[in-house]
């Protein structure tokens, strides 16, 4: 299968989800100008200071033309994966509920965190088992999720939680203490934590091939392409 | 356009010492000494102009000349079958094989970030990067080396160390380079002159390697990068209020604001450009902005250089031709590019996002001529800006029968029992768990951290070689003060040490040079002896500097700081996958104590604690032993024998075996050999590991690992959960 | 026209900031002073004010989280 | 009383958020808009309003690079 990253200026961990992805398949390089997906089966919004993440986080980058393309692809079922930055940029965009807000410590933190797998019903999870413990670091400064009463509640009944910090693990503050959501059409994710830095046993733990273990099942399944 | 002769004084008002005497008081305001003065005129045959006289005092300034400390620096050791690029380069460079090149350099931002923490640290990291990039290579890796007043009593303090941390932070995080180590010591002799220091680790194929030389004539010179603004501490801060009338408030010259989104296209930018092949040379604009980055280009290639300063694109109107060549505008660099592929370096740059700008040309005339429009501001030879400007000759004094440093208040009475102690001595400001500050630092980005802070004695980074390299930054003023020479060299031994325990051997290393006044000949002193004990480290280990940097003048009216060399060093391990851990990790292990070790109380933490004097002599070190030490650690650890090793440092054997149980979440049992004091110091020398039984043969078995507690002899028996409590809380809870 | 646009966290959501300046007031000795919050200010001058709004809703502002309002001022003298 | 402060980079200063809004907006069809300046706003009560200033430059403000100004505002209806 074929990954696409997008680099925006000031995209920082870009290359380490290329490098993630290329454990799983092909993975190559979206410039964020261009309005060309290049074919790919999977977007991975990065994480990193997409234009210094001025004004407010993820703000800019979600005009970017490339995002333009992102939307659309979206909306035809596509997969679209947003990491820490790239899911604060997926929330500004209004391809997944809700916000993120700064830390309730106010600080930036890098931490490896306890995740729990709550929905294995997503193309993002589907290798998991519910409940399984998945180790990945976190590391931002504006990472607490919000979202309205009504829209948390609906969240919830509608299974689009599919990460949660673990018990006693919740490093920001968030609502529920959710990690992950995915979108009504469960295509879209976003997530805090950082996948891509927990897939090489030589630097750490390696709770993040879960989620791209199951993003390859799910293409494979779809394209009846051997995994 | 008129051609200045040379007896001719550019952009008018010469400052002619006369009757007024405003001549005079102008160049001394700037810094410059009278004799300094004179020697300028006299080479140049003239009296200076304004501009002129702008960029002369900064380039004659301790900060850009190293007049105090450049005759000294040459007894540095600089030579070594791994250098690639050696001091006067951007950043040193060792191989590190497979046709790569690890560039590196600590520099300070002390002042800067005194005035304001936040953005004075953020803009050191800022600087330090640009310094690795401009030799081409990839930054990988910050380090930090802190020092503040005592948290524990000074609010001041407190503010410095989190603002300065966050800075750190801001800049690193944001650019998408891990900050893998550091270091953070509280002493009051820094009450008023806090330390930061910042190292940057970058990776570059040797063909990417490019020098600051100018060259060609006929090549232009391209500025890269921010506008430029009236930015600038120091320096130029000294000769802007000197040029404005009272009530000028807005033309002040402001604090720098780091702004890491344009260094982040900056960096990507440049580097693209050199991947492409289309610059002939690169140079950061650090301290003295155009002035220093130009006239050292121009140097280094022998050539001279027209720079029309009506070009540079500015962030604010009305600038005049001085303040354009002085401001220290952040996220700028300088390169030459043959003038048919101009074209094309702007076109990477606009792919950038970041802006190119045509400012001069390179020529054969070697002078560095300013034009502003239509005239010529500044015209001067470039060896008066680079070379000319006086180096002295310290005069050092040895303070006989007084100690320059008042003891730190005791807060230990010298008579509890051993596990009071250890206890007082984990939870101490200097020795406690550091997670509150590194925390705040992404360490992994990049994907190549292999062992992050508390993970081991130095980090350790994946090469795409399949090798790795280790780092760490080193230096504990205290020690340094009680005995600079020795403790200089501990300081390199320590940095070394710290690289053996993860399996690396030292490749080169650079240094810091933090310093009070070194017109006062105990500063003198001390900076002459701590400079030779490094030196003698160096050879000892046949470890060469690289480069480095020197802050003079941190004194306050009460004193000087502790004179505090920071050493980085930085090593080749073969294997990352068996890079060492320093947590004890199995039940039932050997625990062996490595080298020979005869530490004494004097400088130790136990001492501070204790309020005892600040005096040596520090314990003797035998350098073929510490050798022998460090290459035995070393071995084993490459051979996957061990499952920890971890050297002795501040606090003695006690509190290594304390940090190596509360890593590992596991005891240890341990009898300490005959009359070794467990809180006595000598750091560099000894390491404890752990591991089978039958790996550690032939060495000098202490103990167990096992249990829930630390028991050591009959002396103490402490919970390893409330060792842990006390380490994790003695900074956590000042930083609330 | 020289405008500014004041920026503040919905009520009803959690605003750390407000409250760390809220908890660091007594310790500098200034008491009496509650309900703290902290947002953001833009300042910019705008040829045509209608537009205002629209790019508060588009860009400055997240209205899921944050509400505003636009507030003329005297243009900068430079 | 409430009172809002408003916070913004000094004249000189480098505002790297303004700078980023200014060159975001013209993507957006957004022209026209000029001098960007982003700073803080901060909104609360005060029982004695003479303190505000002390209040500004100790804690609220950072001296050396942000101006401020104090406004006074409607008390909160809640
Ligand atoms: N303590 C030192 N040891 C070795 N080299 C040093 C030391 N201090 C400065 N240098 C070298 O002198 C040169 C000038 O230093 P500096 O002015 O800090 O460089 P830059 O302007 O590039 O930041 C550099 O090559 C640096 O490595
Ligand atoms: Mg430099």
């Amino acid at each position: 299968m074929r990954f696409g990253v997008i680099r925006f200026p000031g995209s920082c961990d870009e290359v380490d989800a290329q490098l993630a992805c290329q454990r799983f398949g092909e993975a190559v390089i979206l410039w964020h100008r261009d309005r060309d997906l290049k074919g790919v089966d999977a977007v991975v919004v990065p994480g990193g200071f997409s234009y210094g993440d001025y004004l407010r986080v993820g703000a800019i980058a979600r005009f970017a033309p490339v995002m333009e393309e992102v939307a659309e692809f979206a909306a035809a079922g596509g997969i679209v994966l947003g990491i820490c930055n790239g899911f604060q940029v997926l929330c500004e965009a209004g391809l997944l509920p809700g916000a993120l807000l700064p830390n309730t410590s106010l600080r930036f933190i890098f931490r490896q965190v306890e995740l729990e797998i709550v929905s294995v019903d997503s193309p993002f999870t589907g290798a998991g088992e519910s409940g399984q413990r998945l180790s990945i670091p976190v590391k931002h400064t504006t990472g607490r999720y919000y979202a309205p009463d009504a829209e948390l509640a609906r969240l919830e009944a509608a299974d689009q939680v599919l990460l949660r910090y673990a018990p006693g693990e919740n490093p920001n503050g968030s609502l529920n203490d959710i990690a992950g959501v995915c979108n009504e059409a469960r295509n879209v994710f976003g997530l805090m934590p950082h996948p891509e830095h927990a897939v090489d046993p030589l630097t750490g733990p390696t709770g993040g091939l879960r989620i791209f273990e199951s993003i390859r099942a799910h293409i494979a399944d779809r394209t009846g392409a051997p995994a | 356009m008129a051609a200045a002769g040379a007896a001719a004084t550019p952009g008018g008002s010469p400052i002619a010492r006369t009757s007024d005497g405003i001549g005079v008081s102008r160049y001394r305001e700037l810094g410059l000494t009278d004799h300094e003065y004179d020697l300028i005129v006299s080479h140049l045959g003239r009296e200076p102009g304004d501009t002129e006289l702008a960029m002369l005092s900064l380039m004659w300034s301790e900060h850009c000349a190293y007049k105090h400390s450049k005759k000294l620096l040459r007894r540095l050791p600089t030579e070594g079958r791994h250098v690639l690029m050696g001091p006067g380069e951007n950043a040193g460079v060792v191989d590190v094989g497979g046709g790569l090149g690890v560039a590196f350099k600590v520099e300070s931002h002390n002042h800067p970030s005194a005035v304001e923490p936040f953005q004075g640290a953020a803009t050191g990291v800022g600087g330090i990067l640009r310094d690795v990039f401009a030799v081409g290579a990839r930054p990988i890796a910050v380090l930090d080396s802190l020092r503040f007043g005592e948290v524990a009593t000074s609010q001041r303090s407190r503010y410095l160390l989190d603002r300065a941390v966050g800075g750190i932070g801001h800049y690193g995080n944001s650019i998408g380079v891990p900050t893998v180590g550091g270091e953070i010591y509280f002493e009051s002799s820094y009450e008023q002159n806090c330390l930061v220091n910042a190292m940057c680790l970058g990776l570059a194929p040797h063909d990417r390697l490019i020098r600051a030389a100018a060259a060609g004539p006929g090549n232009v010179l391209v500025l890269l990068g921010a506008l430029t603004g009236r930015d600038g501490i120091g320096g130029a801060s000294v000769l802007a209020s000197a040029e404005l009338g009272e009530g000028d408030e807005a033309k002040r010259p402001s604090v720098q604001i780091g702004d890491p989104f344009a260094e982040k296209k900056l960096m990507e930018c440049c580097l693209e450009l050199l991947d492409s092949e289309l610059l002939v040379s690169l140079q950061d604009l650090g301290a003295a902005g155009l002035t220093s980055s130009s006239s050292e280009m121009a140097a280094k290639g022998g050539v001279g250089l027209d720079i029309d300063c009506a070009r540079v694109p500015l962030r604010e109107a009305g600038m005049e031709p001085f303040e354009i060549m002085v401001s220290e505008s952040q996220e700028r660099m300088l390169c030459v590019v043959e003038p048919a592929r101009v074209d094309a370096v702007i076109a990477v740059c606009e792919r950038w996002e970041t802006l190119a700008t045509p400012i001069g040309e390179v020529n054969d005339s070697g002078r560095l001529r300013i034009l502003s429009g239509g005239d010529v501001v500044a015209d001067l030879p470039v060896e008066i800006l680079v070379d000319d400007c006086p180096l002295y000759d310290l005069e050092p004094a040895e303070p006989v029968g007084v100690d320059m440093y008042a003891p730190a208040p005791a807060v230990l009475r010298g008579d509890e029992p051993p596990a009071a102690t250890l206890l007082a001595l984990l939870g101490s400001a200097n020795l406690a768990s550091r997670l509150p500050v590194f925390e705040q630092y992404d360490p992994v980005v990049q994907s190549r951290t292999v062992r992050r802070p508390d993970d081991a004695d130095a980090a350790v980074l994946a090469l795409p070689t399949g090798e790795a390299i280790a780092v760490s930054i080193d230096g504990n003023g205290r020690r340094v003060a009680c005995d600079p020479r020795r403790g200089a060299a501990e300081a390199v031994y320590e940095c070394a040490a710290n690289l053996a325990c993860v399996g690396a051997e030292p490749l080169g290393l650079t240094n810091c040079l933090n310093f009070g006044n070194p017109e006062k000949p105990h500063v003198a002193w001390q900076l002459t002896e701590a400079v030779d004990g490094i030196t003698e480290a160096c050879h000892a280990l046949e470890v060469p500097v690289v480069g480095g940097n020197v802050s003079l003048y941190n004194e306050a009216p009460t004193g000087p700081i502790f004179p505090t060399p920071v050493i980085g060093m930085v090593g080749r391990l073969p294997d990352p996958a068996r890079a060492g851990r320093l947590a004890f990790a199995q039940e039932g292990d050997a625990i062996a104590l490595v080298g020979g070790f005869e530490p004494s109380s004097r400088g130790s933490e136990l001492a501070k604690l204790r309020g005892e004097a600040v005096a040596g002599p520090l314990p003797e070190c035998d350098p073929a032993a510490v050798r022998e030490a460090h290459r035995t650690v070393r071995v084993m650890v490459n051979s996957g024998a061990l499952h920890s090793a971890h050297d002795i440092a501040e606090g003695g054997i006690a509190v290594a075996l304390a940090e190596c149980c509360v890593a590992g979440g596991i005891g240890a049992t341990v009898t300490l050999p005959n009359g070794l004091d467990p809180f006595a110091e000598a750091p560099g020398r000894a390491f404890i590991v752990s591991g089978p039984q039958s790996a550690l043969t032939g060495l000098q078995i202490i103990g167990r690992v096992g249990g829930e507690a630390l028991v050591i002899g009959d002396a103490l028996d402490i919970a390893v959960a409330e060792l842990h409590r006390t380490r994790r809380g003695g900074l956590a809870k000042l930083l609330q | 026209m020289r405008a500014r646009v004041l920026v503040k966290p919905k009520a009803g959501i959690l605003d750390p900031q407000g409250q760390a300046v809220e908890r660091a007031l007594p310790a500098l000795g200034f008491t009496g002073v509650r309900n703290v919050h902290v947002g953001r200010l833009i300042e910019l001058d705008v040829e045509d004010p209608d537009r205002l709004p629209e790019m508060c809703e588009r860009l400055l502002t997240n209205p899921l989280i944050e509400d505003y309002e636009i507030v003329e001022t005297e243009p900068v003298t430079s």
